[in-house]
Order: C-alpha cells, then structure tokens, then sequence
C-alpha cells in the first residue's frame, strides 16, 4: 500500500496572519490515479498545491512521497523529487520568450550555453500537441493571449517529466478545442500509468471527465472524498450550494 | 488572428520586411538592425561620432580614440556588473568603493606585508568577492533593500580605505611595474582589451546561458521564478560577486593606468553613477528583467564621447555643464524615437 | 567639556582639562588636508587636548554649519573653521563667541577684504590668493597665448576661488593671454582622460595649470605623454604635492606646483586655541600667513626622497635630515 | 477558510491580539503599532536617540534638537517629493539643483530685475514647476526613462546655475532679510515647521486622495491602471512637478537658513541621495507602487541623528564613515527585523 | 434602429506589427442586449474588447455608441461615455486594498478626501451578493485567490453605472457557485433593460444561459452570427472543432 501511494498529505495546517486558510488536511493521491481537488473560491485550494510544491512550507502536518516523509525546503527540493506544478497564477516571466518559459529551470544544453534551437523546436511541437496556435515562440509571453499565456505554463509542466503534477485550474482560460485537446494530453499521462495528477477545477463536468477521485475542501479541511463512478455533476453542485445556503441563514440570524 | 506574413504561422522569425522597396542589401542592414535592439543606440553613438569628427577633425585619430577607449573601458566594465544587477532586480553602490579599494589592498598585500604580486592580485579579487557576497547576503537573507544596504557598505568601505590610507594616495608597488603594470591598464590598449572581453563574455552569460535566463526571470517577476523553483537567492548573491569584482578590475585598471593608487579613483559614488547611467541609456530597465551588456558598453561609449568630444571642442567649465546635459537629453530622445521606429517597423 | 579627565600637566604648562577642538572642514576626505590632521593631531599630542575633524565631505555648506552647530552644542573648547562662504558662518561663529568657545578660522577665511565672521584669527592663506600667486607665477614664463585652468568641481569652495584668483592675476596683466577654465572630474581618472581630450583638441597651448591635486597630477601625466613641452607649451603648474605630481617636476613635465604648507594650518590653530585658553584670553592669537611654497625642479628632490608626515606622505613619527646649505636668493 | 478571530469573517480589523497574554495597556499599544507601517523605523529612531543620549548628554539639549531638525527638514522635504515620485515607478535626479538655482532664480528677480520679493518667490517657484513639467513630459510623452532625462535635466541646469552665477556665491536680497527670511528658514524651528506641515499634507495627499490613490496604482501596475481609466502621464508629470517644487521650497530654506545663496546647496547629486536614502530606509520600494511620507521623515530623521550623534561624540571624518555604514546596516537590519516581527505577529 | 443600437463596430482592423490581430471585424450591440463573444485561443477576442473600451487604437475601422461615431482617445474617454470592462488580467492594482482596487477610478469622497468608510461598506456587499467570501476588503488583493481577485474585478465593473458592460472571462476563476451568482447578476443588469452586455467565455454553456445572441471570431474575422435561442452547446462545439480539423488537415499537407 505504501508502494501504492504517490503522495500523503497529514493534518496540515498553514496560517496567513490571523486567518486559517487550511486548519487540518489530510489527502492521499494514489499512484497513476487522477484526483480532483474542488471547493469555492478562497478554500485553500491553491494553498494546499503551494504546500505540496514546496512554495510554502506548513505550520503544522506532515508529507509523504513515495512512502517516504519528507519536508520540503523548496520548489528545486519538491522537484528533485519529482514533483511539478501549475500555478493558478501560472508563472511566467513576460521578459522570455514562449520557448524559455516552456523551458524555465530545466533548460536544454549544449555544454554550458543553451540550446535554442532544441528548445524552439520542442516548444513548437508541444504547442501544436495541444492545438494551440501560436505564432512565434520567439515572440515575449508579455504578448501572448490569455488562453496563449496558460497554454505555456501547462506546457511548462506537463512535458517534464515529472512523476507528481499538480494542476491548478489549467483548463480556466483555455478554449473549448484546446481544453479538450489538454484533457486528452492528461488522459495519456495517465494512461502511461507513472504519473500522478491532482486537478484543480471548478468545471465539475471537466472534472468527473478526466478524474478518479474527488475531493472537497471546505472550511479548511477536506469534507468530501468520492471516486468520481459514484458522483454527478449536479451532485456536486448540490454540495457546494447547499454549504451556501446554511452558510447565508446562519450569518443572517 | 494569423501573421501576415505566412499562411501557417510557424515561421520561427518572419521576415518583417517583405515587401518593402528597397535594395537587397540595405534590406538586409535594415533587418539587422530591426532585430537588434541596440541598434538605436548604435546609431546615436555613430552620429555622435560623425559630429564631433566634423567640429573638430582630431576626434578620430588614433591618440583621441585610445583617450575616448580608456574613459570608455572602465565604465563599461563596472557597467556590466551594474546590468546583472539591475537586471536581476538590485543596485549596489559600494562598486565605486571597491574600485578604489582593490588597488589598495594589492599595494598593502604587497608593500606591507610582503606578498608577491599574483597572490596579492587574487587576494584583492577574493576580498571583493566577498563584500559581493556579504552585500547579497545582507539583501535577500537579512530583507534590506540593496540601496540602502549597499549605502551602508559604501560608507564602511569607504572609512576602511580612508583610515587605513590615511586618505593618501600610494604608489605602484615596485613588483608589479613593468609588465603586469602594462597589462593591467597601463598599456594604451589594455583596458580596452580587458572590457571587450568581459562584455563579450557577459554577454553570452546573460543572453545564453541558464545563469542569464534566470537573472532575468528573477528581476522580472521574483514570485513567478521561485515558483518555478529558481533559486533567487543564489542568484542575486551571485551577481552582488560579479559585480563587487568587475568594480575591483576597473579599479586596478585605472590605477595602474593613471600610475597612482588614489583613494578617489571611482570619485566615491561617481563611477557607479556613470555606469548606471551607461546601463539605462544602453536600454537597461532600473525596475529589473530586462537590460544588455553590449547596449551598457555603448552607452558608456556615448558618455565617454560626449565628455571627450566637448572638451576637445573646448567648452569651459561652467556652460560646459548646459551642453552636455543638452546632449544627453536630445540623443536620449533621438534614442528612444529610433527604438520605437525599430520597433513598429519589424519583428 | 570641562568634565573630561584632566591631563596631567606638560612641560611648563599647568595641569587642564582634556580640551576638545574640533576642526570643521569643506573637504573632510581630500587628501590636501591629511597633513593637516596631522599637525592638528601632534599639537594635541604635545598639549595634552584632542581635536575632532568634520564638516562636509563635499563642500556643501549647509552641512559645515550643522556641524559647527553640533560642536557648539557640543560645548567643544574651541573651533577652527574654513570659512569657505563669507556669509553662512557669521551667526554659527558668533553663537559660538556668545558661548564662550573660541574660534579661528583656517584655510579659507571668507572673501577679499572681508572675513565675513567674527573670528579671533586666521591662519594659512587664502584660497583666492594662492590661486593668483599660481597667475603670477605662470606669467613669468608665458606672456602671450592660450592658458587653460583645469577645475575638478567648478562652483565648490575649496577651489573655485583658486581658479578665480588665476583668471583674476591674468586679467590684470592685460588681455594678452586668453584664460578659459575647463572642469574636470571629481573622480581622478575620469579627470586625466578630459586633460587629455583637451589637449588632443588644443595643439597650441601656451600653459596648463590646475587647482586641485588630482588635475594637476594629470597635466604632468598628459605633458609627457604627447611630448608638450616640445610643441609649444610654456608653463605647467598646480597645487599640492601627491606622488606623480612630484614626480612629473622632476622630469621637468610641470614646472612647479604650490605647497601651502597644510601641517602647519592644524598644528597652529591647535596652539593658538590652546594658549588662549590657559592664558584666560589674554595671549590673542596672532594671524598668521602660512605662505606658498613654491615646489620646483630644484627642490623636489627633498620633497621626493623624504616620507614625511608633514607632507601627509606618510604616518611614521620621525626626524627629517636635511644637511647641505639653505637656498635663498 | 475562514478567520480564525470571527465566524462570520466579515469583521473589518480583525483584532489581531486577542490571545495575547499582556497587559491591556502593552496590548494597545503593541496593537497600534503593528497596525502601523511605519512603526519599525519610529523604534530604530528612537533607540538611536536613547543610545545617543546615554552616550552624550546633550542629545536631547533645545539646541541640538534643533540642529538634528535643521539637518533633518530639507532632506525630508526633498524626500516627500521623491517619494511621490518613486512610488508613481519614477525618480528624478534634477531635484537638488533645482533646490541650488531656486534662491538664486530669486536672486536674480529681485537684485538684478528689480522683482519684489513675493512675486519673485512665486517666480521662482513656477520656473521650477516649469522644470518639473519638462521632465515628465520628457519622461512620459518622449519615453526616455526618468534616470536618463534626469541626469541630461540635472546636467542641464548645473550649467545654467553655474554659467549665471559664474559659480559664485550671492548674498540673500535686502528684502528679503528680515521677517521673509525668518519665516523661510532663518528661524530656529522655521523648516522643522515647513518640514511637518508639508509631510502632514502630502501624507494625505498619498494616503487619503485620488490623486495618491492613483500614483500608487501607476506605480503598482502601469499598464493595469491604465486599462483602468487612470491617465498615468498626468499623474506622474503632477508628481514630477511636485518634487521640483519641494526642491526649490528645500534650497530656499537652507539658502535663507545659512544666510548664503550657494551653488552648492544639495552638493549636486547628494541632497538627492540623500533624500533617496530616506524615502528607502523609510520604506519606500524603488520599484515603485508602495511608499509613505511619514517614513520618509523617520528616514531623514535617522539619517540626520547618525550624523549628529556622531559629530557630538566626536568622531573624525575618516572613522566616520566607518561608524556610520556600520550603523546604517545594523539598524536597517534591526528595521527589517521588527517588521517582520509586525508582519507575522499581526494582521 | 440606429436609437437601439447601443455599439456598432465597423471593419475594425489591428496590426501587432507583422501579426494582423483583427483584419476585418464588424458587430453590432443592442440596446439592453447580451452578445456572447467566442473563438480560440488567440483569436483576437481580447484585443477586439481592449479596442472597445478604449486601451488600442485601432488600425483602421469605426465605432458608434448609440448611434454616434465615436474615436476613443483613452480608456477614461469610453468611460466618459459610458463603457466599462472587466480585462481578462483584471486590472488590479496589487498594493491596493480590495476596496481601493473595486472603486478603481470612480472612488466615493467626500470633499477632496476618499470615503473610505462607504467604499468598504458597498464592497463588502458587492461580495456577499456575489457569493463570494472575503474575510477583510481592506487585504490588498495581492494576497487573494485566483477566484476572490477576478470578483473583485467583476465588481468593479458590473457596479459601476455603466451602459456597455465589456466582460472578458468573468468567469474564468470564479468557483461553480460564484460563477452562477454573477450570471444571475447580468440577468438582473438585463432585466433593468438599459445595459448592453458583451461576454467573451470558453463554457458554451453558460454563453448560452444568459446570452441573447452569439459571434464567433475566427481568422480575425466574425464568421458566425446567430441567436442563442437557434443553437446548441454541440453545435458550438463543433463549430470550432470542424476549423480546427480543416486546419490541421491543411497545414499537414
Ligand atoms: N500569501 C497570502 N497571504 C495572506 N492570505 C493569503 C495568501 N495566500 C492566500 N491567502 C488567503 O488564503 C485563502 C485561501 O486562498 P487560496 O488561494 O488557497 O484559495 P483557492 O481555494 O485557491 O481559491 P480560488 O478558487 O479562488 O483560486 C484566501 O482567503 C486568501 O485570501
Ligand atoms: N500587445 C500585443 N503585442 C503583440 N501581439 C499581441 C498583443 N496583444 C495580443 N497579441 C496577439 O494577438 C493575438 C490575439 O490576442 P487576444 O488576446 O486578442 O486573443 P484572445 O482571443 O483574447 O485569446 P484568449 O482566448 O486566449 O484570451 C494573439 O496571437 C496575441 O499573441
Ligand atoms: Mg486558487
Ligand atoms: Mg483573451
């Protein structure tokens, strides 16, 4: 069973100040599984990926990979050990080109100077991959789309070769076509059977597409774990309005 | 959306200026210099160049080009320093101290406690990297912004060299004259020679290699790069060194060229405020993520033409002052006009 | 002050408190001025007192008033200022006065005609006058022709009324000679590249001269360099006495540079405040021109071959041989 | 998620302390003073006073209050200016010649054009506006980054006081004398005064106005701004104009204070470092965005106690320099110290 | 006909210099109409909406807002005339507090002086009726979640007395029950009649929820213009896939 498990989170907490943004979770992500990670907006969701990734460190709590406890010091620490990530925020440095970007912190070399020429030509394969049409990978990512923009940082990470990929939100900007083509790239990962994937989504549709679990964060810890064959979407819905609706007549009092 | 210029969008560098009507070859300079972004300032330093060799015919000899090359040289090189920098997001002016302290500290290695020259060179070299690195350490460990952190190491370097210079110049330490004399600055080419080289070489290190990538990500946008798991710190403190020892080059260079070890070579914080300068006219952004070390070389160029050009025009010390701020704010102009041209005109 | 601890009396003089001087100076870090702490710092030594050293680093009066403010509320024993401004220190000195402290005034002392403060003496010579002996001197070997003065920071008071006082001592001797001023850098080698410049566009020069240390050790450096005095220049001259100036007379590239004899303008305020102190303000210092000495070929050698810090070349505390006749006219 | 201090989570201040087990008083305070940004800087201040105090008793006299108010009000007054201006993602360099020509332009109305004295003061005033304006039109609509214009400005106008004044001392005008000249500097407490009321104002200014509310999303996010409907070019040549003002009130007040109408006055480019240092030990980013005006006097304040203190102690020049970067790092160092003990103790 | 219409664009063309963003793009918005904007990624949606409101000036074409041209000197010049939007990068100023960043521009005073008391009143309840929970308005947004910052920017503009409401992706982020309160608040907007709406979105879904009428941009062109009530989300769907298949077919040979 330990064998089994990419990763398992234990009552972690993390403080901003004087607020609580998660007060006890604990998540297990087999591997090869595919997990959904869903809660409103300002659930901590993002936190929790910045914790796994390494960004933040826990005030309290404890993390396995691959069996092993670890505790991360940084994001070169979380990745040495395999793990990469999506940021909502995406992370991008809008000075580089699209192709450096795609490539940043594992850039391709010839000896000490940087493959360019590689590094463009991949860049340029990848992007047709996902259907995404851009045309210079050349051009600074200041210029790109939205959906351009996002297209580069899910590149960023999905192509490496990472064992543990932590996505947040990576399908919020795309278009209908390329959210699909994405979809499908996340189903071949899977399907090779060494990757493990945590998904941040609020497209419930999405999510019980590609997903094997799902899991709800709510008032800081995670109150709902399901394999998504038992759930459907309105049932999701349910859930996440019917907390809305007690939350509302509980304040109104 | 699609580019104009290709049905498939996939051409790794369009050729901006199809249908344009002019001669192949000067097509061909026009996309040189549409591509390459120092190119506007380029052309400032060449017209400048141009109008002083037409006011006054001695601006291009051989003499006034060695003269416009040495108080080009050390600029450059403290400059470049200067552009890692900024580039990565921080300032330092202790540079200015270094410069005046490296001299120094080869003269007391060698003239007060006997140690041969290479070594006093190396030790020189060593005790700047180490105020590099005591100034990026107090930045990104201890959270003190690098202006006034590298304020507060001005002043304590400065006293440490004025106490223990007794605020006098020196001389040339008897063993390094002759030849290490004439290599490190004192030979009408050497620091020249040595300027080039760092440029060069700099330059392939901020636009080729990962040290450079990184610089550059970690000034434009330092949460974007430590979430991609770049080790900012390490990087900083590192070009806190490269510049720390770029500075002290520039001061050996200088004081073996002048032939005196002067407690106010760099002028306090003159020298980096020239290389500053050089690096914003040369196109490096002060708020960080983007700059180049070849356009900071011509903007010291620049600098070093303007000062030399008006006073071998002749210009006396009070309106000499008006001229050259004229200068700088017209060219600085022309520049930016050039560079929005290249801009809108090409890729 | 007068609860420091009390030294132990000297010499023939009697036992007094430690009394503190301090010195406010225009350029508390231009190496002019190190023999002059020097002096300031043996004549304490000799005394029994101490003496502070500040001001501004880069001429900025506002900065001298302030310290001489903090020394005033300091309650120092006793203040020597170069009163580089005629106006700004007349209130300070007279504050000081009013508290008791004496006060003379060193190395500058306001303008011509007028001290512009109350002090109780001068000593050294003026800054504008030493710039007109430089004139003068020049004029003895060029009658005619241009004449270039080198300034390193026009508009700072250690040496725009030097390079005044210059123009002045042309000015008066008929237009035949054209006198412009050029600036050159605070940074000393920012300056040798400028002199340079200027004499590459300047073939015709008929004389070089500068106002401060750095300048003129640059003109010595560029004379040699193209060979100049073989192409027309007559004279070259400056101040101060830094190693490669020194060097540039001997090898005869500079015909002189001015000593202004700075150890003596902190060893003798150091005295007169002193003496006028333990004589309860009787003994009235007396003003005192510390003259120019003029530094030629024919005296260098002594300059050169003697480390001394009455020169500022160096720290070392020791007896200075001469031997050989005194030259006099 | 939700607040660990409120159910509900809509409290607007959190009362960050409850849990604390300290004296309702400590409580209060230690409450004030984590929700004050400035805090950190007011306790280095005031430590460096106590240490000063003990070390010499006369710190704390009247008349050396006044001497660390007189050092301490220009350089504060320049650096409300240049904290406008930094946080719009500017600087200007110009400023402390505009304060060296601003008494001279006064000068010059009143002895040489015959300008009574009011007018020639509002004269004066408007020209350094004038010179303002330039700078951000030349910064704004002609793209030449501020560092760069500055400098061309800054040489400029070094020119055009040197060349009128022929680099000279004048005495303030006859008319002015008296009761003009007291209230404008002459005064023991007259730029203290000045000094207070012009951060009071400008401290609202940042703080609670549009016009703040805008310089600080210009500075923040440029382009975000704009597409916010903000006209960033108004915003930052409005602050261009406002630092030169202060320049200019700044110069007036040292000329009219030191009874001397002085080139000098800023030494160049140090009453603007000087200024800078402030706005940034205050706690103003040089990337723009973020800054206070209080801080910015705290910063001048400690600038000006370091000096002080020092001065009465008794230090010379050259250890001087020593002491004082050593002072200057360990107190940034305690700054960023307790301010991170405010941030991670506190809302 | 020219009274109802609230917006006319007419042959709009952009250039970013060799790329032609928009080569010919003509619309119509009318009055108290909500107008779905969809396409790729990279389509030229974004730059067609920053052109609206005023941020580019447009290489060629022309505009009418109720029926006058109008040429858009500035951003606030729209605003003048009654235009706002909410950018897809939203916008947000990061060192501002939540408040400052929601009355961007149009800040309450009293006086010369900001009502800062009244802008955090009307905030906190901008935010409750969107269903979106934010501990403190006056946190800068720098320290907010992904969905919490694009409600901020929501606010700013649905509030705002507005009578063109350009929304570029205000849903992107926003949480499943966030996103179907603010849809439920440009209903409402709708209702009251004298609000024109443009929405750009990737969810075809939620376009056809609460869109009177759809265009879709394509090659820098509007190739498909029809109402909401005569089409279907697989319809949409296969719209933009059918393209992207020609496309790929195209470019392989
Ligand atoms: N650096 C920070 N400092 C202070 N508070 C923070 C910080 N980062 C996040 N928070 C707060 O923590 C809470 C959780 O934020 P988080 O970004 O994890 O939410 P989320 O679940 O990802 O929401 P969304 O769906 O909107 O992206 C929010 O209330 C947010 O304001
Ligand atoms: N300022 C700019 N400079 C250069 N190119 C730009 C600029 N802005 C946009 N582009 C380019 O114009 C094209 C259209 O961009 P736009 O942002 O309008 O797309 P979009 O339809 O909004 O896409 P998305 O759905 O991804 O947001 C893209 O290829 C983009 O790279
Ligand atoms: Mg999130
Ligand atoms: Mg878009």
């Amino acid at each position: 069973m330990a064998e089994e498990t990419a990763l398992r989170v234990e009552h972690v907490r993390k403080q901003f100040g004087a607020l609580t943004a998660l007060s006890d979770v604990s998540l297990r992500l087999e591997k090869g599984e595919v997990l959904g990670l869903i809660g409103d907006n300002g659930a901590g969701k993002s936190t929790l990926i910045k914790i796994i990734c390494g960004y933040h460190q826990p005030d309290a709590g404890r993390m396995f990979v691959a069996g092993q406890e670890v505790v991360l010091r940084s994001v070169d620490h979380a990745r040495s050990l395999g793990i990469d990530t999506v940021y909502q925020g995406l992370a991008l440095i809008n000075e580089l080109s699209v192709y450096h970007n795609m490539f940043l912190n594992r850039e391709l070399r010839v000896g000490p100077l940087l493959n360019n020429r590689a590094m463009r030509r991949l860049a340029r394969e990848h992007l047709t991959d996902m259907g995404v049409n851009i045309p210079d990978v050349s051009a600074e990512v200041a210029k790109l789309s939205g959906g351009q923009r996002q297209a580069v940082a899910v590149a960023r990470a999905v192509y490496s070769d990472a064992r543990i990929l932590l996505l947040d939100e990576p399908l919020a900007a795309m278009g209908a076509k390329e959210g699909v083509l994405i979809l499908d790239l996340i189903r071949d990962l899977k399907a090779r059977g060494d990757v493990s994937v945590i998904i941040i989504a609020h497209n419930y549709a999405q999510v019980l597409d590609v997903c094997d679990r799902v899991n709800l964060l709510q008032h800081g810890t995670i109150t709902f774990d399901r394999r998504t064959s038992e759930v459907t979407v309105d049932e999701l819905t349910e859930l996440v309005v019917a907390e809305y609706r007690r939350r509302r007549t509980g304040s109104g009092s | 959306m699609q580019a104009t210029e290709s049905s498939s969008g996939q051409n790794e560098a369009p050729t901006a200026d199809r249908g344009r009507r002019l001669l192949p070859v000067l097509r061909r300079f026009g996309t040189v210099l549409v591509r390459w972004r120092e190119a506007s300032v380029l052309i400032v330093a060449i017209a400048m160049a141009v109008y002083f060799q037409a006011s006054k015919d001695v601006f291009l000899t051989h003499d006034n080009l060695r003269n416009i090359a040495q108080a080009t040289a050390p600029a450059a090189i403290v400059a470049v320093g200067i552009v890692l920098l900024l580039v990565s997001g921080e300032i330092d002016l202790s540079v200015g101290v270094v410069a005046a302290l490296a001299p120094f500290l080869v003269h007391y290695a060698v003239d007060l406690y006997g140690v041969p020259v290479v070594p006093a060179f190396l030790l020189a070299f060593v005790i700047s990297a180490a105020i590099g690195f005591c100034n990026g350490f107090i930045v990104t460990k201890l959270r003190v912004p690098s202006l006034v952190a590298t304020l507060g190491m001005y002043y304590f370097l400065l006293g440490v060299l004025l106490t223990t210079s007794h605020a006098y110049p020196a001389q040339i330490p008897e063993e390094a004259q002759g030849r290490i004399q004439q290599i490190f600055g004192a030979a009408d080419w050497a620091s020249l020679t040595w300027c080039l080289a760092i440029v060069l070489f700099f330059h392939i290190v901020l636009t080729r290699t990962r040290w450079g990538l990184h610089t550059i990500s970690v000034g434009g946008n330092l949460i974007g790069a430590t979430e991609a798991g770049i080790r900012a710190n390490r990087i900083k403190i590192g070009n806190f060194m490269i510049a720390s020892v770029l500075g002290a080059l520039a001061g050996i260079l200088e004081a073996f060229r002048i032939n005196s070890i002067d407690p106010n070579i760099g002028g306090g914080t003159a020298l980096v405020f020239t290389a500053i300068s050089a690096a914003v006219i040369g196109g490096t952004a002060l708020a960080g993520g983007s700059g180049t070390v070849i356009g900071a070389l011509l903007g010291a160029l620049i600098l070093a033409e303007l000062q030399n050009g008006f006073n071998l025009i002749g210009i006396s010390a009070n309106p000499f002052n008006l001229i050259l701020g004229s200068a700088i704010l017209i060219s600085m102009i022309a520049n930016q006009y050039l560079s929005r041209l290249r801009r809108t005109g090409g890729a | 002050g007068d609860n420091e601890t009390a030294t132990d009396a000297v010499g023939n003089f009697p036992k007094t408190p430690n009394w503190k001087f301090v010195f406010i100076n225009h350029v508390t870090t231009n190496p002019f001025f190190t023999p002059t702490q020097y002096g300031a710092e043996d004549a304490c030594k000799l005394l029994g007192c101490s003496y502070q050293w500040t001001g501004s680093a880069n001429s900025v009066v506002a900065e001298m008033v302030n310290a001489t403010n903090t020394a005033i509320s300091g309650k120092a024993d006793g203040i020597a200022i170069a009163v580089v401004d005629k106006t700004a220190f007349k209130a300070p000195v007279d504050q000081a006065l009013d508290a008791g402290i004496p006060v003379v005034s060193y190395n500058a002392d306001g303008a011509r005609e007028d001290p512009g403060t109350n002090r109780l003496t001068y000593v050294g010579q003026g800054l504008y006058e030493s710039g007109y002996a430089l004139g003068q001197r020049a004029l003895t070997q060029v009658q005619s022709g241009e004449v270039v003065g080198f300034i390193a920071t026009p508009g700072q008071l250690n040496i725009q009324p030097r390079i005044d006082g210059a123009q002045q001592a042309f000015k008066d001797a008929g237009g035949a000679i054209t006198f412009t001023s050029v600036a050159t850098n605070a940074d000393i080698t920012k300056g040798l590249s400028i002199i340079d410049a200027y004499a590459q566009g300047h073939p015709n020069l008929a004389g070089m001269l500068a106002v401060d240390a750095g300048s003129t050790q640059s003109i010595g450096q560029t004379v040699k360099k193209y060979d100049m005095r073989s192409k027309g220049l007559k004279v070259a001259g400056g101040f101060d006495l830094i190693p490669e100036t020194l060097a540039s007379i001997k090898d005869g590239d500079l015909d002189y540079t001015i000593d202004q004899q700075p150890y003596l303008q902190g060893f003798l305020p150091v005295l007169y405040l002193y003496l006028y102190k333990i004589s309860g303000g009787l003994i009235s210092p007396p003003q005192t021109n510390t003259g120019l000495l003029f530094v030629t070929k024919d005296n260098v050698a002594q300059y050169q071959n003697t480390q001394t810090r009455y020169e500022g070349s160096s720290t070392d505390v020791k007896l200075v041989e001469r031997s050989g006749p005194i030259a006099h006219e």
